[in-house]
C-alpha cells in the first residue's frame, strides 16, 4: 500500500514535474516578496507574459510538427509597425485586417520553404529573421512608428483596455490558449501536427500531407505574432523597429520549458504556458527581489535547466541521466 | 567519371561554387557601383577577409565537432565575451606586475583555460543530467552573459597592450596572424575529425547514439571533450580578436552564435548530427563574411544588407535541395 | 559435465504496467546453439538486454563461469564477453562498414589516432568470410537493409566472445546471405562460444539449434533438446494450443480485375511490370532482395512517380502522386520498415492505429476518440496485440506486436486493395498463421491483396498466384497448382524461367 | 593636391535599432549628396565591434580620403583608427568619443556631450522637484540604455554624479536598464511600481524608454510621476505636449550628422578644426519646448 502511494506520488511528478518546479519557484519568491502574490502583480505578470506567450503558443505547433520557428521576433516587430502605419493611414478597421494580411503571407512564405520545398527550418527562420527586418526598415525607413491621435482611438483596447475587470491582453492570451489547446490536443488537425513531428516519413506513408501540415503550423504561428504585434502595437501605440528583437529565443525557451522535445512530437499547449508563466515570473520575482539584470540571468540559467532536470529525472525515474 | 560523380562534387562543393559566384558578382558590380578604384578581388582584399573571416571561423570549427556529434553551443558568444574580459583584465592584474611583457602569454593561457573550463561546464551538464544540449546552452548563453557583466558592470574592459597588438597586427609570410589561427585550428580539427578515435566516435554518437550506446562507447566523455574544445576555441578566438583591440563590451559576442550556426549548416554538417566536415564550414564561414564584405563594397544600405543576407542564405538551401534531387523516381517523403 | 558459459537465474524485470519477465531462468554451454523461443511480446528480446546489460534486472542474477556478475551496461556486458546482435539494426549510416563493424573499439595507434591500416584489413578479412558483395570502406547508409544486417552480424566476429546474442537475425535476409550466417554460427560454435538464437522461423530452428527455451507472458515454458521434439510440441508450448497450418483451401470465386499494371516502368528500380489482380485474389510477388517489388508497391501507393505505363482501378486509368491518393481510391500499404514508415514511435497504440482516417474519424470539429478506442479494441482482439492497453507507447512494444498495430491500422482502413510488403516480418508462429488466415479471409470478402514476402513459404501458402521477379523485371507468373520451389528459384535467379504471360 | 571629390567612408554602430540612428544615416546620405564635393561610403556595423574594425580595414584598403567613426566600443577601435593613421587618412569620431589613448590618431570628435546631457537631465528633474517642494523627500528611479553602449554608460554617470550635486535629498532607489526599447521599459517600469508605493521621478536613457515608463505609470493610473528624459523623441515631444512628460534633452541627429560630414570636409581641406567639436544640446520642458520645433523622428 505504502509503495504503491509512492508510486502514485512519483507518477504525478513524472507527469507534473514542471508544473511542481514551477510551484516551488512561487512559493519561495511568496516568501522572499509577499508583493509578489498580490493581484496587481499577478495581473502585471500574466499582462507582460501575454505577447510572449501568444508567440509561443503558435511556436508550439511549429515544435511539436519537428521544426523551429527563429523569425517570430523580428516578424512581431513588422506587425506591429504595419499596424501602426496603417492605423493612421487607413484607419483601425482596416489596419487590421491589412497587417493580418501581411504578416500571414511571411508566415506561409515560410511555410511554403520549409513545408513544400524541405528546407532545413532553423536556417531558413533564421535567415527570415534577418529578412524581415530589412522589410521592416524598409517599410519604416527606419523611424520609430507612433498614432497621431492616442487619446482618441479605441485601438488601445487590445493592449490597455480591461473586461470583468481583467486586462485584455490576459484574456486574449487565455482565450487563445484555450482554442489552440483544443486545437492541438483533439482535432484531426492536432493529431497530424504530432504525427508529422514524431516520424514524417510514417504521417507521408499513412496518407497525411507533410508539406501542408507543415505549412498550416507556421501560418499559425504567424496568426499568433499578429495577435502579438496588435497587441503589443495597442498596448504602447506606438513603436520601435526592434521592438521584437531577441524575443524568438525567449519564446523557444519558454516552449521548451514547457517541455515540448526540439525533436518534434511531444509537447502541448498547457504546458507551454506554463513554461511562459514561469519565465514571467521569474523575471518579475527577480525584479521585485532587486536583483542586478546580470544577477537574473545568472538566475534565470539556473532556474531553467534546474526546470527541465528536474523534469525529465522524473520521467526516467533517475536523477542522473544514464548516458555513459 | 561514374555517373552521379559529377552531381556528387557538385553537392560536396556547392559552398565552394557559392562563393565563386559571389566573387564574380561583386568584382562586377563592384566595377560599376563602388567608389573603390581598387577591384573587389584584390589580393590585399583576399587576405583581409581570409583575417575577418577568423572570430566566427574559429569558433564555427568548433560547433561543426559539436553538432557532428549530435549537440550543439548557443553559449559561445559569452564565452567568447568571458574569454575576451580575462585575456585584458588579468593583464593589470598585480600578481603579474613583475612579468613585463611576460604577462601576455600568462593572459592568453588563463583566457584559454576558462573558455575550456566553461565549455566542459556545458558538457558536464549535458553528460549528468541528460538535458538537451540545445536547453543546456540556451541557459547558459544567458548565466555567461550575466557572469560577464558581473566583471564590471556595464562598463567595457580595456587594456591596450601596444606590443599585443603589433604582434596581432603582424603579418608573416604574407598572412595575417588571425588568418593562421584560423588554418591552423582548421587543419588540427580536420585531422581530429578525420584521422582519430575520438573524432570517428564523435560522428558515430552523432549519427546514432543507441548504436553508439550499445556499441560500448562511452558517450558522456565524448561530448564533453567536444564542448570544451568549443569552449576553448571561443576563448581562443577571443584572444586572437581582442589581442588586436583591446577592449571588450559586456555585449560582445551576441548574436555569434546565430552566425556561427548558419555558417556550419551552409558548410554541409548536418543538424541532427552524424555528417559534416570542418572544411566545409570554413567554406561557410567565407561565404557569409564575403557576402557582409561584398555588400559594404557595392554600398548597400542596413536594411538592403539584412534583407538580402536573409535571402540569400534561404537560396543557397534552395540551390543545394536542387543539387541533391536524385532523380523523379525519387521516394516521395 | 562442462559448465554453462553463462547462466540467468530468476530473473524479473518489469516496465510500468507491464511485468516482462517473471523469473526467467537459463543456462547456455559452450558451444552450444540455444534457441529462445515464444510469442512476440513473450519477453525475448528483453531478456537478452538484461544480458547484455541495456536493461537492469529487479530481481534474479547473472553468472559467467559460474561467478555471478552484473552487467552494469553494454560496455561491460561486452568487455566480459557478450555479444549482442541487436533485432533492429544499431548502426552509423554515414560511416563506413568498417567503422561500424569495429565501433566502439576502432584499432588505436599512437595519441588516439586510428590504425586504418589494421582496421581496414581486419574487417576485410571478415567480410570475405561473411561473403559480401560490398567493401570496408562502402557507406553503410547506401547498404540495402539485408546487407546492413550483415554488417550487424559481422561485429559477431571481431572479438573473442565467450557467449553471442543473436535476436532475430534473419528477419530481413535472404536464404543466400542466410547460408552464410550458419556458417559463422557454426564456426564460432566449433570455437567454443556458446550462442543464444532468438528466431520465429522453425525450420531455422530445428536445422542447428541444440536446446530450445520457450517463453510465454515473460514466464519460462520449459527447456527441450532440439533433437527430441518437433514443431508441433514447440508452438503448443509457445501460444499454448495446437497450430491449425492447413491452408485455407476455400475456393471463393474471383470477381473483376481490380488493379491493373500496364508497363509500368521507374528508372533504374523497375521495369516493363505489368500484371493485374482480381477481387477475391492474393498475388504473391517473390524475388531477391532489391528485385524492386518495395518498389512497385511504393509507385501503387502515390509515393513514386513512374517514368512509363499505366496503372488502372477499376478498369480506370488513375494518376497516383501521393499516399492521400492512393488511400482515397482504397488502395492500403503495409510497409516493408514498420519502424521508419509505419509507425510513430513516440504515439499512443490507438492514434497510431487510426492515423489514415483521422480526418473521416470526426465528432463536431474533433477527433471522436470513442470510435478510435472502437477500431482499436476491435484490431487489438482480432490480432492478438499484447499491449497493456491502448495508451502505451507504440515505441515500448514488442517487435511483433508493433508490426500488428500496422497491419491493423491498413485493415482498419476497409481497402479494396491491399499491398502488404514482408507483413509478417518478426511475428511469431501463431500470429503468422493468423495474419495467413486473415490475408485469406480478405480476399474472400472480395479484396484484392497484394503480398510481397522474400520467405517461400508464406508465399505459397497465401498466393492464388506468384509473380516471381529478378532484378526489376517480371520473370515468370505462376498458379499455385503449378508452382513449385524448383522453379520459383529459378525464376527469381534471373535462370532460365522464359517470360510467362 | 586632390582632384575631384573627397570620397568619405562612415561606419556607424548600429543602424536601424532606434530612429536616431537611422536618421543620422539618412541625414548623412543626404548631405553628403547635395555636396558636389563628397563622394561617401555608408557602412554599419550592426553594433558588432570585429564588423566595425573590419570595415576600417575595408575603408582602408578602398583608400577613402577620410573616415568617419561612430564607435560601437570607445576603446576596442583605436587600433583600428591607428591603422587609418598609419595610412594617412584622417580619422574623425562621431557622435561618441573614442577613449584617450587613440586621441592621437583622430583628426576630431564632433558630437552631443553625453555626461553634460546626464547632468542636465539631473538638473531639470531637480528644478522641477523644488517647485514642486518635494526635493527634501523625493525619490527617483533610473532606466538606463542597452547595458554596455557607452551613450547609455555616460548618460547614467552624468546624471548619477550631478544629482546629488543639485538635489542632495533626492534618492535615486534603483536603476535597471530598458535597452534602448520602449516595451522593455514598459515592463521595466510595471515592476517598479508593483514594488514603490512612492515614486516621485524617473529618468529614462531616452525618450522612447521615457514613454515606455510613462504608459506603464498611466496604466497603473499613478499620475503624479515628473518623467525626464533624453535625445528627445518625436513621441516624448508629443507627450510633453500633452503634459504627461516634464522634460527632455534636446538633440538632432541631423545636427549631428551634417556636424559630423562638416568637420569631415574641414580636416580635408586641411582648416583648423578644435578636437573636441561638441554641438549643443539644450534642456527642453514644457515650459520652453514651444522654441523648439518638433523632432521628425
Ligand atoms: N522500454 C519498455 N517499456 C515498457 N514496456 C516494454 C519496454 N520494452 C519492452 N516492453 C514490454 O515488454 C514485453 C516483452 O517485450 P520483448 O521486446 O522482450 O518481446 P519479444 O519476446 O522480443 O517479442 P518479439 O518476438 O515481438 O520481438 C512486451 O510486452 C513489451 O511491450
Ligand atoms: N546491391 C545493392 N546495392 C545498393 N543498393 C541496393 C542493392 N540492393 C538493393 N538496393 C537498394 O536498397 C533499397 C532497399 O532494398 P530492398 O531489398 O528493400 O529492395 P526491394 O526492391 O524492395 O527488394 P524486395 O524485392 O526484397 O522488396 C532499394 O531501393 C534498392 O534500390
Ligand atoms: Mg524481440
Ligand atoms: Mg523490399
Amino acid at each position: 500500500m505504502a509503495t504503491l502511494t509512492k508510486q502514485k506520488i512519483g507518477s504525478v511528478l513524472a507527469k507534473q514535474g514542471i508544473l511542481v518546479a514551477f510551484a516551488l519557484f512561487i512559493i519561495a519568491f511568496t516568501f522572499a516578496n509577499p508583493k509578489f502574490l498580490s493581484v496587481d502583480n499577478l495581473f502585471s505578470v500574466i499582462r507582460s507574459s501575454a505577447i510572449l506567450g501568444i508567440m509561443a503558443l503558435g511556436v508550439t505547433f511549429v515544435v511539436i510538427s519537428g521544426n523551429l520557428d527563429l523569425s517570430v521576433g523580428s516578424m512581431m516587430s513588422f506587425s506591429t509597425i504595419v499596424v501602426l502605419d496603417l492605423h493612421d493611414k487607413i484607419g483601425p478597421f482596416l489596419a487590421i485586417p491589412a497587417m493580418f494580411a501581411m504578416t500571414l503571407c511571411l508566415g506561409a512564405f515560410i511555410g511554403f520553404l520549409v513545408g513544400y520545398l524541405k528546407l532545413n527550418s532553423l536556417i531558413v527562420t533564421l535567415g527570415m529573421l534577418s529578412a524581415i527586418h530589412g522589410l521592416t526598415l524598409t517599410y519604416s525607413g527606419g523611424k520609430n512608428m507612433d498614432i497621431a491621435d492616442k487619446e482618441g482611438t479605441w485601438f488601445s483596447v487590445f493592449g490597455q483596455g480591461t473586461a470583468l475587470g481583467i486586462p485584455v491582453p490576459i484574456l486574449i492570451f487565455l482565450g487563445l490558449a484555450a482554442v489552440l489547446g483544443l486545437v492541438l490536443a483533439r482535432t484531426p488537425f492536432g493529431r497530424k501536427v504530432y504525427a508529422v513531428g514524431g516520424n514524417g516519413t510514417a504521417a507521408t506513408f499513412s496518407g497525411i500531407r507533410r508539406a501542408r501540415t507543415v505549412f498550416l503550423c507556421y501560418v499559425m504561428s504567424s496568426a499568433c505574432v499578429a495577435v502579438a504585434g496588435l497587441i503589443q502595437a495597442s498596448r504602447s501605440l506606438g513603436s520601435q523597429n526592434t521592438v521584437g528583437q531577441g524575443l524568438e529565443l525567449e519564446v523557444l525557451a519558454a516552449v521548451i520549458l514547457g517541455g515540448a522535445s526540439l525533436m518534434g512530437g511531444s509537447g502541448t499547449i498547457f504546458k507551454t504556458v506554463i513554461g511562459v508563466l514561469i519565465l514571467g515570473f521569474i523575471q518579475n520575482g527577480l525584479l521585485l527581489l532587486g536583483l542586478q539584470f546580470y544577477v537574473q540571468f545568472v538566475v534565470t540559467w539556473v532556474i531553467i535547466i534546474l526546470a527541465v532536470w528536474l523534469d525529465i529525472a522524473a520521467k526516467r525515474g533517475k536523477l542522473w541521466s544514464p548516458i555513459a | 567519371m561514374q555517373p552521379g560523380a559529377l552531381s556528387d562534387a557538385l553537392k560536396k562543393g556547392a559552398i565552394w561554387g557559392f562563393i565563386v559566384l559571389e566573387l564574380i558578382f561583386f568584382s562586377v558590380a563592384g566595377e560599376y557601383l563602388s567608389l573603390s578604384d581598387n577591384a573587389f578581388m584584390d589580393y590585399e582584399n583576399m587576405l583581409l577577409l581570409l583575417k575577418q573571416s577568423a572570430p566566427i571561423g574559429i569558433i564555427a570549427m568548433g560547433m561543426t565537432i559539436v553538432m557532428i556529434n549530435g549537440n550543439i553551443d548557443l553559449s559561445v558568444g559569452a564565452t567568447y565575451a568571458i574569454a575576451a574580459i580575462i585575456l585584458l583584465d588579468s593583464m593589470t592584474w598585480p600578481i603579474f606586475a613583475g612579468l613585463g611583457d611576460w604577462v601576455i602569454p600568462v593572459a592568453w593561457l588563463l583566457a584559454l583555460l576558462a573558455g575550456t573550463m566553461l565549455g566542459a561546464l556545458n558538457g558536464i551538464i549535458v553528460w549528468k543530467t541528460g538535458v538537451d544540449a540545445f536547453i543546456v546552452t540556451l541557459g547558459s548563453m544567458l548565466g555567461f552573459r550575466g557572469i560577464v557583466f558581473m566583471f564590471n558592470g556595464e562598463n567595457p574592459t580595456s587594456h591596450l597592450n601596444w606590443t599585443l597588438v603589433d604582434f596581432a597586427e603582424a603579418q608573416v609570410l604574407g598572412l595575417h596572424t588571425a588568418t593562421w589561427f584560423l588554418a591552423i585550428v582548421t587543419l588540427v580539427l580536420w585531422y581530429v575529425m578525420t584521422r582519430t578515435v575520438h573524432g570517428r566516435n564523435a560522428y558515430a554518437i552523432g549519427d546514432n547514439r543507441e548504436a553508439a550506446v550499445n556499441a560500448g562507447i562511452r558517450v558522456g566523455p565524448h561530448m564533453m571533450i567536444n564542448f570544451a574544445i568549443i569552449g576553448f576555441l571561443a576563448a581562443l578566438s577571443a584572444v586572437v580578436f581582442y589581442s588586436e583591440s583591446g577592449s571588450v563590451n559586456p555585449n560582445d559576442g551576441q548574436l555569434y552564435e546565430l552566425w556561427v550556426i548558419t555558417a556550419v549548416v551552409l558548410g554541409g554538417t548536418k543538424i541532427t548530427g552524424g555528417a559534416g566536415s570542418v572544411i566545409g564550414t570554413l567554406g561557410g564561414v567565407i561565404a557569409i563574411q564575403l557576402l557582409r564584405k561584398g555588400l559594404g563594397h557595392i554600398g548597400a544600405d542596413t536594411s538592403t544588407v539584412n534583407l538580402v543576407i536573409g535571402l540569400i542564405l534561404i537560396a543557397v538551401l534552395v540551390l543545394d535541395r536542387q543539387l541533391n534531387v536524385k532523380g523523379k523516381e525519387e521516394l516521395k517523403v | 559435465m562442462t559448465d554453462p558459459v553463462l547462466r540467468l537465474e530468476g530473473i524479473v524485470k518489469t516496465f510500468p504496467g507491464v511485468r516482462a519477465l517473471d523469473g526467467v531462468s537459463l543456462s547456455v554451454m559452450p558451444g552450444e546453439v540455444h534457441a529462445l523461443m515464444g510469442e512476440n511480446g513473450a519477453g525475448k528480446s528483453t531478456l537478452m538486454k538484461v544480458l547484455g546489460g541495456i536493461h537492469q534486472p529487479n530481481e534474479g542474477r547473472i553468472l559467467m563461469d559460474e561467478k555471478p556478475v552484473v552487467m552494469a551496461g553494454p560496455l561491460e556486458a561486452k568487455a566480459k564477453g557478450i555479444v549482442f546482435i541487436h533485432q533492429e539494426l544499431s548502426l552509423a549510416e554515414e560511416l563506413t562498414v568498417a567503422e561500424n563493424i569495429y565501433l566502439g573499439e576502432l584499432p588505436k595507434k599512437s595519441f588516439g589516432r586510428v590504425d586504418w591500416a589494421t582496421l581496414f584489413s581486419k574487417t576485410d578479412a571478415i567480410l570475405k568470410k561473411l561473403n559480401v558483395g560490398f567493401g570496408a570502406k562502402t557507406r553503410v547508409g547506401s547498404l540495402s537493409i539485408a546487407n546492413q544486417q550483415m554488417v550487424e552480424i559481422a561485429r559477431a566476429l571481431t572479438v573473442d566472445a565467450k557467449a553471442v546474442i543473436f535476436d532475430e537475425p534473419t528477419a530481413s535476409l535472404t536464404d543466400a546471405e542466410k547460408v552464410v550466417l550458419f556458417d559463422v554460427i557454426s564456426d564460432l560454435q566449433k570455437s567454443g562460444v556458446g550462442i543464444v538464437y532468438i528466431s520465429h522461423r522453425m525450420e531455422e530452428i530445428f536445422k542447428i539449434t541444440d536446446r530450445i527455451t520457450v517463453l510465454r507472458d515473460g514466464q519460462y515454458q520449459g527447456t527441450v533438446e532440439t533433437r527430441e521434439t518437433d514443431e508441433e510440441k514447440v508452438t503448443q508450448m509457445m501460444i499454448g494450443r495446437k497450430l491449425d497450418l492447413s491452408r485455407n483451401a476455400s475456393h471463393h470465386e474471383l470477381g473483376d480485375v481490380a488493379l491493373e499494371v500496364r508497363g509500368l516502368s521507374c528508372g533504374k528500380l523497375y521495369d516493363d511490370i505489368s500484371f493485374d489482380i482480381r477481387r477475391g485474389e492474393v498475388v504473391g510477388f517473390y524475388g531477391l532482395v532489391g528485385a524492386g517489388r518495395t518498389e512497385i508497391a511504393e509507385t501503387l501507393f502515390g509515393l513514386r512517380d513512374p517514368s512509363k505505363g499505366k496503372i488502372l482501378l477499376d478498369g480506370e486509368e488513375v494518376r497516383l502522386n501521393s499516399p492521400s491518393d492512393a488511400i482515397a481510391r482504397g488502395i492500403s500499404l503495409v510497409p516493408e520498415d514498420r519502424k521508419g514508415q509505419g509507425l510513430v514511435l513516440g504515439m499512443n497504440c490507438r492514434d497510431n492505429m487510426t492515423l489514415p482516417q483521422v480526418d473521416d474519424l470526426k465528432a463536431g470539429p474533433f477527433v471522436a476518440e470513442g470510435a478510435e478506442v472502437a477500431i482499436f479494441d476491435l484490431y487489438r482482439d482480432k490480432l492478438d496485440i499484447r499491449t497493456p492497453g491502448w495508451k502505451q507507447k507504440v515505441g515500448n512494444l514488442s517487435g511483433g506486436n508493433q508490426q500488428k498495430i500496422v497491419i491493423g491500422k491498413w485493415l482498419s482502413m476497409k481497402p479494396s486493395v491491399l499491398i502488404v510488403d514482408e507483413p509478417t516480418r518478426g511475428i511469431d508462429v501463431g500470429s503468422k498463421s493468423e495474419i495467413h488466415k486473415l490475408l485469406r479471409e480478405l480476399a474472400a470478402q472480395g479484396y484484392a491483396v497484394m503480398v510481397i514476402s522474400s520467405e517461400m513459404p508464406e508465399v505459397l501458402h497465401v498466393s492464388d498466384r506468384i509473380v516471381a521477379m529478378y532484378s526489376g523485371r517480371i520473370m515468370r507468373t505462376f498458379t499455385s497448382e503449378e508452382v513449385t520451389e524448383d522453379s520459383l528459384i529459378q525464376a527469381i535467379s534471373g535462370i532460365g524461367g522464359d517470360k510467362a504471360a | 593636391a586632390e582632384h575631384g571629390p573627397f570620397k568619405i567612408g562612415i561606419t556607424q554602430n548600429n543602424v536601424g535599432v532606434d530612429s536616431y540612428q537611422t536618421t543620422y544615416e539618412q541625414a548623412f546620405i543626404a548631405a553628403a549628396e547635395e555636396n558636389d564635393m563628397v563622394e561617401s561610403v555608408v557602412l554599419d556595423a550592426g553594433g558588432d565591434v570585429a564588423r566595425q574594425i573590419a570595415q576600417v580595414e575595408d575603408l582602408i584598403q578602398q583608400d577613402v580620403d577620410a573616415i568617419i567613426i561612430w564607435p560601437t566600443n570607445g576603446e576596442a577601435v583605436i587600433p583600428a583608427v591607428r591603422k587609418a593613421h598609419q595610412a594617412d587618412i584622417p580619422v574623425i569620431v562621431t557622435n561618441s568619443n573614442i577613449a584617450e589613448q587613440g586621441f592621437d590618431f583622430v583628426a576630431s570628435f564632433s558630437g552631443p556631450d553625453n555626461i553634460t546631457q546626464g547632468a542636465r537631465s539631473a538638473e531639470i528633474m531637480c528644478d522641477k522637484f523644488k517647485d514642486m517642494g518635494i526635493e527634501a523627500e523625493a525619490r527617483v528611479v533610473q532606466i538606463s540604455g542597452q547595458p554596455g553602449y557607452t551613450t547609455a554608460i555616460e548618460r547614467a554617470k552624468g546624471f548619477e554624479d550631478r544629482l546629488p550635486e543639485v538635489c542632495p535629498d533626492v534618492t535615486l532607489v534603483e536603476t535597471q536598464p530598458g535597452d534602448w526599447n520602449r516595451e522593455k521599459s514598459q515592463q521595466v517600469m510595471e515592476a517598479f511600481l508593483v514594488k514603490y508605493d512612492d515614486i516621485d521621478g524617473v529618468y529614462a536613457g531616452d525618450d522612447n524608454m521615457g514613454v515606455g515608463a510613462l504608459n506603464a505609470a498611466k496604466a497603473a493610473g499613478r499620475e503624479d510621476i515628473i518623467f525626464v528624459g533624453a535625445t528627445n523623441f518625436s513621441v516624448g515631444y508629443e507627450a510633453m505636449e500633452a503634459g504627461d512628460y516634464w522634460g527632455s534633452i534636446y538633440q538632432s541627429p541631423v545636427d549631428d550628422a551634417e556636424a559630423a560630414l562638416q568637420t569631415a570636409i574641414d580636416v580635408l581641406n586641411g582648416e583648423d578644426v578644435p578636437f573636441l567639436n561638441y554641438f549643443d544640446t539644450p534642456k527642453i520642458t514644457q515650459d520652453n519646448m514651444s522654441e523648439f520645433t518638433k523632432p521628425v523622428f
